[in-house]
Order: C-alpha cells, then structure tokens, then sequence
C-alpha cells in the first residue's frame, strides 16, 4: 500500500500552533494510537512548530511553517520546517535546559526526543531548519472504521 | 484558552481552561503579570483542572511566574492537576519547584496559618 | 493585517476528507462562528474534497488534493484544486440533480452553493479543477483567545 | 463511524455513530447490501441519533438503499435524526420519499399490522 501523505502549510502565527496539534490528533486516532500516545505527539509537533514560528521566524507572523506528515505501514514520520534564521550550535541548542531566549526553558527539543522514536534535526544559517520525527507503528497504517 | 479570575486580599486565583501553548500562555503571562504589577498580588494559584494541554511554552510561563514572585517574597501554587497533564510537568522537573496541591482549598490553606 | 493563510495538501484517499473538514471546524471555531455556519462550511469543504477524490482522480488514490484557506478581516476563502480530469461540460455538472455517476445524487454543487456566499469552479479537462468558495465574515479574522 | 446492529426476522436495524461520508458511507452500503443479499432482510431502520455529520455521499447511499428495497418489495425507514442532520437532508429532498420516525418503536410497529 503506499503511503499517506499530508502537507499542512500555514502563515506562522500563534493561532495556528493548535491546528497543527489537531492535525497530528486526528491523524494519531486514525492511526489507533493510544490517547497516551496521541498526547506524546501533540506535545512533539507544538514543541517543533512553535520553534519555528519563535526561534526560525522570531515571532514575525509573514512566514510560512511546513508541516509534514507521511504514514508508511509501520512508521509515522512527521517533518516541521521553516525558512528562518537557522540555528548556529547545533550540539549546544539541542542540549536539556539550553534557550537563547531566558523566557524559555529550553526543553523543545528535550520533549521532542522524550517522545518520538527518533529525532534528526537539520539546520543551516539564514537558510532555516528542518525538524524530522519518527514514530515506530505496531498497527497497520490505516484503520477500516 | 479561558481564564477564570478571583481575587481576595492578596492572593490571585486563576481556573485555567483550555489548551496552555505559545499562543495561550502569551495571554496567561499578561493576566498574571498584571495583577502583580497593578494589584500587588502576591500568591497566585492556579488551577489547572480543565487545563486539556500543555507544552513547554506553557510550563515556561507558568515557570517565569514563579520566578517572577519569588523575589517580591510571593508565590505561585498550583492545584488539581489532571494526570496527563502532570506527566508532562514532570519531565520538566517542575514539581520539584512549584508546589501543588490537590485543589484550592489546601492551596489556601497553607501558608495563611504562618 | 496580514491574512492567515493555511494549506492543506494531502494524498486523494477517502480517509483524508475527514481531516480536511476537522480543519474547516477548527478554523470556523477560531472565527468565532455559529455552530450552524461551522456545520455548513464542513459540509461545502466535504463535497468539494470528495467530488476532487470521486470524480478528479477517479478515486485513484496516489494523487493529491490540494485545500487551501485565506482568513482576511472579513471573508474566509475556501480553495479545493485536483489535478485530474477535468470537467468536461461545466454548466450541466452545476445543475442540480445531474451526476455522472448514477449511485451519486448530484447534490454536490447544489450544496457548495447553498452554504458558502460565492462559488466559482474552474475546470479544464485533463488539467483539473478548482473550487473556489468564499464566506463573507463580520467579526475580526482572529479571536483573542 | 460505528455500526450496531440487530437483526429480527426481515428486518435489519443499524444505528450509526460517527460522521456519514465518502468514507464511511462505503462500508455503510456494503454493511446493508449483505444483508439484502445474504440474508434476504426487506426492512432497513437507519437509526441516525448518532450520526454527527453527513453529506451529499452520505444522503445518496441511504437514497441508493431506498431505491435497492423498493423492487424488492423491501422498505427504508429512518429514525431519530438530529435536526442539523434533518436540515442537510431536507435540503437534499429526502424526506418527501424516505419515511422518517420518532424512534426505533415507531417505525418497527408501522407496516407490521399490515
Ligand atoms: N526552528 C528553529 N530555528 C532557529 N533556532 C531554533 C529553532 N529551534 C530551536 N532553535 C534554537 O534552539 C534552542 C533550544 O530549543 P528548545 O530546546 O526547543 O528550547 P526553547 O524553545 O525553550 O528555547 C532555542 O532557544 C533556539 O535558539
Ligand atoms: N473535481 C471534479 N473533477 C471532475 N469532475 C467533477 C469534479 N467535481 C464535479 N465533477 C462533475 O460534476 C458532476 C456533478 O457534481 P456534484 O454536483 O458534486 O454531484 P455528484 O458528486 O453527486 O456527482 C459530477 O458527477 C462530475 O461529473
């Protein structure tokens, strides 16, 4: 069977933040994941798109955030990807506790590999950052109800 | 979001409803922050009964209000957490900052005694 | 104020269509509208969504349907585009009652323009098809909270 | 979508939960015309209480149904339908050739003095 492919693109603005979330839900109960699990991605796809619109796009609302979604048989592997500023220390951004903004806690990228199977986070400067995620499925991709 | 206010003496109530995102917390800051400023506030308790998500731009805010009282000798309490909800908050190590309580009353309770 | 802009693009399966009207609900939600008009704008972007998958890519399901909205201060546009066949003759496929498929009641169109204030359909045959649909709004394009 | 259903003599009785689409409209018919087929049923009640959405794929197979029975001998009866489902429906013409009922009660009994 080939994979589902859904692409969410949306103007980077706060509001939006939650359709994402939605989005990813609506996929996880499709997908029979457990409520435990559906929370673990809403959680990882917030963590991944609000950096995005707050680090790569510094809360400047003309943007646009790419939020990927591909459900293969056994693996949902979600991409969230913006054309912003890029990240400088990959090594250094990525660790627990560590934000340039003293707001923040620094725990994105702490909740990201807390609850995905895999994490891979690509970036380059003034070109942007691309976040990619997997999740390992037990079930078949598409439920028949 | 919505927010439910009470306030009595010095102490800010707030019943949280909704999702706790960048896009909320950002209003939930503001709510907080200027009650402290105009109001002199100095205990905030909130309750996060309805409270149906929370991310780390949630846990950030309610963290800063912490920070934010502590200084001015206040603190900031938090009760009736629902369970996903504080699965969430212990991965962030918050419980071991911020005390909670199983709801508003014991909330009020402690500290007026002393 | 800029608009919101929000894309959706996703593979021509008949699961997808749900996920396209969870969008519509979450955006009519964040616009403060009625229960009734959210209902409505379900409905719209369910025959449009469907008539793509159905009749674009003769439920092929290796194509892709592209749903895009705008959020201006006062109307919501609704944009459904496939890359599929084509409508042949534009005028007899708007009436109402007239289908191609005779287990199908022709009602798509009928309800597209029932429920949205403006409808244009754009087709060429072997091209594709675009929908376009507009609801005029009388609040502020984005609820404060 | 859900399906529960009851089968009594003839007659099949389904009550459907969730949203009537292009999706699910789909194992909507092949859940009535196996019965039709397999098990001859002349009676289908379509208990909508339930049904949250339904469009113009949805309407038409409940309609391809009616018109499936209707040589047969056989009958579609409807019950229980929300009024923002009945105004979908109204919409579509449905009701002037489907019979619709208060409630499973009723359209059982009507057609069984006969
Ligand atoms: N998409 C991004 N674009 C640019 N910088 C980013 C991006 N995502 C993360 N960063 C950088 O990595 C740091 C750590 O991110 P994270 O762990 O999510 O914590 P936080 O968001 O709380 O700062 C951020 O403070 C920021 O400097
Ligand atoms: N996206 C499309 N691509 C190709 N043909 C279409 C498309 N949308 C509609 N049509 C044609 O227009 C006809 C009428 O559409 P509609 O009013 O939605 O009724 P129905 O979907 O029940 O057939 C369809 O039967 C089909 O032939």
């Amino acid at each position: 069977m080939k994979s589902n492919q859904i692409t969410l693109t949306f103007s980077s603005i706060a509001e939006n933040v939650s359709i994402a979330r939605l989005l990813i839900a609506s996929i996880g109960g499709q997908l029979d994941l457990s409520l435990n699990d559906i929370e673990e991605l809403k959680v990882a796809v917030s963590e991944a798109v609000s950096n995005a619109i707050i680090h790569g796009y510094k809360s400047n609302p003309n943007n646009i955030v790419y939020f990927n979604l591909e459900i293969t048989k056994d693996s949902l592997i979600i991409v969230v990807r913006d054309e912003g500023c890029g990240i400088s220390d990959l090594e250094q951004a990525m660790q627990p506790a560590f934000s340039t903004d003293p707001e923040r806690m620094g725990l994105g990228f702490v909740f990201m590999q807390s609850f995905m199977d895999e994490l891979q986070v690509d970036s380059k400067l003034e070109v942007g950052t691309t976040v990619t995620m997997k999740k390992h499925l037990k079930q078949t991709p598409i439920s028949s109800h | 979001m919505n927010l439910e206010k009470k306030i009595e003496r010095l102490t800010l109530l707030l019943r949280i409803d909704g999702e706790l995102d960048m896009h909320t917390a950002h209003t939930l800051r503001q709510a907080i922050d200027n009650e402290i400023e105009k109001r002199g506030i100095r205990t905030v308790i909130l309750n996060l009964q309805d409270v149906q998500f929370v991310d780390s731009s949630g846990l950030g805010v309610i963290l800063g209000r912490y920070k934010k009282l502590l200084p001015l000798g206040g603190k900031l309490k938090i009760t009736n957490v629902p369970p996903h909800i504080y699965k969430i908050m212990e991965l962030s190590g918050l419980p071991k900052i911020i005390s909670f309580y199983q709801d508003e009353a014991h909330a009020y309770e402690e500290g007026r005694g002393a």
